[in-house]
């Protein structure tokens, strides 16, 4: 029988101790602990979460599918739907970079394959710590290559991300991986079992004893030996992943599959309570059938294993055997392991006995559920610095660009296979990533984004800053912006002040989500981010989707060309609080970012988005860290041109060049484009200002400041392949 | 001094390079090579002044560079 | 005009490579698995680009060893063309099709970038519609292009121009910057970039449209 | 029997993995290592009547497919 301690070193408090004893109404055995330890871990249950989750915007005419599944779906026409979501593998990726990350990407593309999509982009959005601390040089290098080494081998585009560096980090990176795949309304498939009697199958790699958290004492059989060779971290197997999604999209031919679920945390245990739960039936599972990688595996250990590379089905009995031979086709073990139920009960059977009997409500709708308490942080003292006003422009714009956040990230994306598929429309470093869909005009844009420096000072005119910016980044690119996916990423939401902050962000998201319909529609939450009890800053990632519905206009879009105007579009740059220039040049954060206002950002979008769609435009890119004249500099890296700026005089150079006000962009017109854009501009009544115009090999501000295009291309692209050579 | 360094996945650890190897063999008809396992095997040249002092350095750069022990083990053999 | 792409578990440029050669020459090929034993009558044999069986091991290694390469080492050797492609190129190498290897690339980093690509020749099967010498951009994606033989060799392919093309600038290690090479009697070449990437200007290049219209008239000859 | 097969690249194919492991242990100040190679070890049980016939056995494998001679030498070990 297990002893007291066992609870505890399952991560069960006594209340919660309390509540199991009291629904099961006897002593569990000691896999129905684990069982129960995982569905009501944070992980799985979303205790912390869920109470607030709630909250979110989710509708739309373009949803197809909300937050609940294994990703979102969102229409976009034609028959066609898109399905994204966005991952964390946060503490995999800190203690073994490589397989990590690598095993975050596998994941997340799982759960876009499961739903029936055929995987058309990766995302991802990295944070590491202090760019000069020991340890980053390791975790950015191995991190990377494993998101590379996993998307490359698969054969998926990696098109978008980013990357940043702060202190807050140092002890906690972390890695969010989005996927995004295509299908068709008609093939799009739900982990709702159902067909009492169905078979139930296992697919795909065999189960190890890969991840399984439990304390030693949970089983009298390990030994300190199992114990220390027992993998905290997966090793990845893109290999075996690419043949479980051909496998899998094969079969999704066929009217075979009633449900399916990918083995995600908590393997068998969380995808076989999942799909009954949602179908309201019981599922009997036999583990003498399930595919071993390990001899004399416990019915805990295949219930708690997190091997990767798995997927549990729901099929019908007519097509099991077709099943069979696809996947034995694509050399992926195939395995009937169990049966759909009417008892409503997780009934494990292991040897001849009944290792778990517990009635599924119980994992599900019965976990805890915590309204944690919040209050709001202490105000951290202002800092009195004055701005130096007589500061020296030139080499204040150099040093934001080869500063960590802002640089080029090419050492980076040059390592992600950018091109497969041949249908990625632009180079690396745009605004979002544009993949075309075969056969059609459309193509879906993308971006993942969030200022983790503006949601610190202020949870939630951080979070709405971040979907906005998001939503910026689709629209730079011509694109209609859909919807979103999220990833919270937190420090300990015991700590009222960060469930506080936690609970504004979600009001910050879900207030910019509805003004600029952009819902969410799907997410992940990661939280006790912290090391030593310094956590790290708010990051609530959020990962966007739109579409071009015919791509034409880009072919004569996208750089800046001799001759043309330069325009701001917004107001003038007018608050350094919690800018990039006044952390990277003065060293100091306050606390007060730019607010969002959301009716002229709306605006301010959808005039520029009608302006590069009626190919008006020759390039368009936000403004954002680093503000306007940073934006200006990114876009003559890219174009490899110069031109002529001039900020008027009368206000303050400091704020009009480095402010990071928001809902601007940056664009540039050809001279014989600018009457029409003026009367679409005029009509609609938005901001709008002359800054210069295009020419040269040089970046001049007002006449004054000159620096060569070498100069600022070596400031912006030195800086990382410098540190990873040193 | 000459001195090498296994490393190797921990036993229990899924070792997708050893696998593939096994199935190929399969294929090419040898059924009696079983359990393959890839690991890494790093030579290099040592000055120390004996073989305890040459150990504790390699045993040192394992630790810090060439093994992650999350999932891998390392066995250090001096000549 | 029979054209054949051979899939190995792992491939993953199979349906990118049959696309191009579809939009490109309006020729449905076939997709061939590797588990066949022989492959139907072709006048181009393709084996594209991938991870075929991982890489795991080495690159190309054991996709080299499966049964339908016999056959194919046997149509080689009649004179069949063939076009490796990529991991192609590594199986290609791994079957002694192609002289010398394909290691890590010397950033030990894999490398996914347009790159500016030198045509040596313009008068072999692959190449007639380039000029000579034509400089061309196309991309490239892998982690094991690093081009290695012994120098006896390495001369011996010189003085035989079966240097297929080179990169502009050293990217990976290659030696003397091959990117990509023939095998002695010029029916076979094995390419690290990829020309089914680069056939539609919108996707960044259409510099690898001339390679599948110079197999096209070769074939037609 | 156990076997291990070491498998590296010739010394006359350069080695950026022990290069760069090279220039790690320099940035450590680990100045008292040199000439560091990476290669494989890959480790099998093998069924085979003598050690001899063992041998023979893991040698004709390590021909058809863990080694490729054109780059790499290998060694064979039998416990
Ligand atoms: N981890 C990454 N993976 C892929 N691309 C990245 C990554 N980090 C940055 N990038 C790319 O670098 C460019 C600049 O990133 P960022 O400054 O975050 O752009 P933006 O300010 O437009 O959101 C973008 O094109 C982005 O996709
Ligand atoms: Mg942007």
């Amino acid at each position: 029988m297990p002893d007291k301690d066992i609870y505890q070193s399952h991560g069960i408090n006594e209340d919660e101790k309390k509540l199991l004893l009291e629904s099961l109404g006897r002593e569990p055995t000691i896999t129905e602990i684990g069982i129960f330890s995982v569905m009501w871990s944070e992980h799985c249950s979303y205790k912390s979460s869920r109470y607030w989750l709630k909250e979110l915007h989710t509708s739309g005419k373009q949803v197809i599918q909300g937050p609940g599944e294994n990703a979102g779906v969102v229409d976009i026409g034609d028959n066609q739907a898109v399905i994204f979501k966005m991952e964390s593998h946060n503490h995999p990726s800190f203690i073994e970079p490589y397989q990590g990350a690598a095993t975050g990407v596998g994941g997340i593309m799982r759960d876009v394959f499961t739903m029936g999509a055929r995987p058309i982009a990766l995302l991802n959005s990295l944070r590491f710590g202090e760019i000069n601390h020991p340890k980053t040089k390791y975790l950015l290098s191995g991190v990377v290559s494993g998101i590379g080494g996993y998307g490359n081998c698969v054969g998926i585009p990696t098109i978008s991300g980013e990357t940043g560096f702060d202190i807050s980090y140092n002890g906690n990176n972390l890695v969010n991986a989005m996927c995004v795949g295509l299908t068709t309304h008609d093939k799009i498939f739900y982990s709702k079992a159902s067909g009492i009697g169905n078979p139930v199958v296992y697919v795909g790699a065999k189960t190890g004893r890969d991840g399984i958290h439990g304390a030693t004492m949970a089983s009298g059989e390990f030994d300190d030996e199992s114990e220390k060779n027992r993998p905290t971290v997966q090793v990845g197997d893109p290999y075996a992943e690419k043949l479980l999604l051909e496998a899998c999209l094969e079969l999704m031919q066929e009217d075979a599959i009633v449900s399916i679920q990918d083995m995600g945390a908590a393997g068998l245990t969380s995808s076989s309570v999942e799909m009954a739960d949602k179908g309201q039936v019981g599922i009997e599972l036999n583990l003498d059938k399930i595919p071993t990688r390990q001899k004399n595996m416990t019915a805990y250990e295949m219930m708690l294993s997190e091997s990767q590379e798995r997927m549990l089905m729901v099929l019908t009995p007519e097509k099991t055997q077709l099943a069979k031979e696809v996947f034995e086709k694509w050399g992926v073990d195939f395995e009937i392991v169990g049966q759909i139920t009417d008892t409503n009960n997780l009934v494990v059977k292991h040897k001849n006995k009944v290792e778990a009997n517990i009635p599924i409500t119980y994992l599900t709708d019965s976990a805890p559920i915590y309204k944690r308490d919040v209050s709001p942080r202490k105000q951290k003292q202002k800092s009195t610095a004055k701005i130096n006003q007589n500061i020296d422009i030139k080499d204040t714009i150099l040093k934001l660009l080869n500063s960590p956040n802002i640089c080029s990230k090419k050492w980076i994306w040059e390592q992600y296979d950018r091109s497969i598929m041949a249908n990625t429309l632009n180079p690396a470093g745009d605004d979002a990533g544009i993949v075309r869909i075969e056969g059609t005009k459309k193509a879906i844009a993308m971006s993942s984004d969030v200022n983790p420096k503006y949601c610190t000072a202020d949870a939630k005119k951080g979070a709405k800053q971040a979907v906005a910016e998001c939503w910026r980044n689709i629209i730079s690119m011509g694109a209609e912006p859909l919807a979103i996916t999220n990833c919270l990423n937190f420090g300990n939401p015991e700590k009222p002040e960060i469930m506080y902050d936690f609970v504004k962000t979600i009001e910050g998201i879900t207030e910019a989500s509805r003004e600029l319909n952009f819902p969410v529609v799907s997410g992940n939450v990661s939280l006790y981010n912290e090391t030593n009890g310094k956590p790290i800053n708010n990051t609530p990632t959020i990962g966007g989707v739109g579409l071009i519905n015919d791509i034409s206009f880009l072919e004569k879009f996208g750089h800046m060309l001799e001759g043309d105007q330069v325009f701001l579009i917004g107001n003038k740059g007018k608050n350094l609080s919690c800018s990039a220039f006044e952390e990277v040049i003065m060293g100091r954060n306050t606390e007060d970012p730019p607010d969002v206002n959301l009716k002229t950002e709306k605006i301010n979008g959808e005039i520029v988005k009608k302006l590069i769609n009626d190919q008006l435009l020759s390039s368009c890119h936000d403004i954002s860290d680093g503000g306007l004249i940073i934006s200006i500099c990114e876009l003559l890296i890219k174009s490899n041109i110069g031109a002529d700026i001039n900020i008027a005089n009368n206000g303050n150079i400091l704020e009009e060049l480095f402010a990071e006000n928001q809902s601007r962009y940056i664009i540039s017109v050809s001279s014989s484009n600018q009457d029409k854009m003026f009367e679409i501009l005029n009509n609609a009544s938005i901001q709008y200002h002359h800054l210069g115009n295009i020419k040269g090999n040089e970046l001049k501000v007002n006449d004054k400041i000159v620096i060569s295009l070498n100069e600022l291309n070596e400031a912006f692209e030195n800086l990382i392949p410098e540190l990873m050579a040193s | 001094m000459k001195a090498r360094v296994f490393v190797r996945l921990k036993s229990e650890v899924l070792d997708p390079q050893g696998q593939a190897i096994e199935s190929a063999l399969k294929n090419l008809n040898e059924n009696n090579i079983k359990n393959i396992r890839q690991g890494k095997l790093i030579e290099m040249d040592i000055e120390a002044k004996n073989v305890q002092e040459a150990k504790k350095s390699i045993e040192d750069i394992t630790l810090k560079l060439l093994a992650n022990t999350v999932i891998e083990d390392y066995k250090i053999e001096i000549e | 005009m029979e054209i054949s792409i051979i899939r190995f578990p792992g491939t993953n440029c199979e349906v990118d490579t049959y696309n191009a050669v579809k939009k490109v020459l309006g020729i449905t090929s076939k997709i061939l698995s590797c588990k066949d034993t022989v492959i139907p009558k072709s006048d181009l044999i393709i084996i594209p680009g991938g991870f075929s069986y991982g890489d795991y091991l080495r690159s190309g290694a054991i996709a080299a060893r499966e049964p339908i390469m016999s056959d194919l080492i046997k149509k080689a050797k009649n004179g069949v063309n063939i076009l490796g492609i990529c991991n192609g190129f590594q199986i290609l190498t791994e079957c002694n099709l192609l002289p010398g290897a394909l290691l890590k690339n010397s950033t030990l980093k894999f490398i996914s970038k347009i790159t500016n690509i030198q045509i040596t020749r313009n008068d072999t099967f692959f190449s007639k519609d380039y000029d000579k010498n034509q400089s061309v951009k196309i991309p490239v994606a892998h982690h094991d292009g690093n081009y290695f033989v012994d120098q006896e060799t390495l001369r011996a392919i010189e003085e035989n121009a079966q240097v297929a093309m080179r990169y502009a600038e050293p990217i990976n290690g290659s030696l003397n910057n091959i990117a990509g090479l023939y095998n002695n009697s010029f029916n076979i070449l094995g390419m690290m970039p990829h020309p089914e990437r680069a056939i539609d200007n919108q996707t960044g290049s259409n510099d690898g449209i001339k390679l599948f219209q110079s197999m096209l008239k070769s074939m037609s000859l």
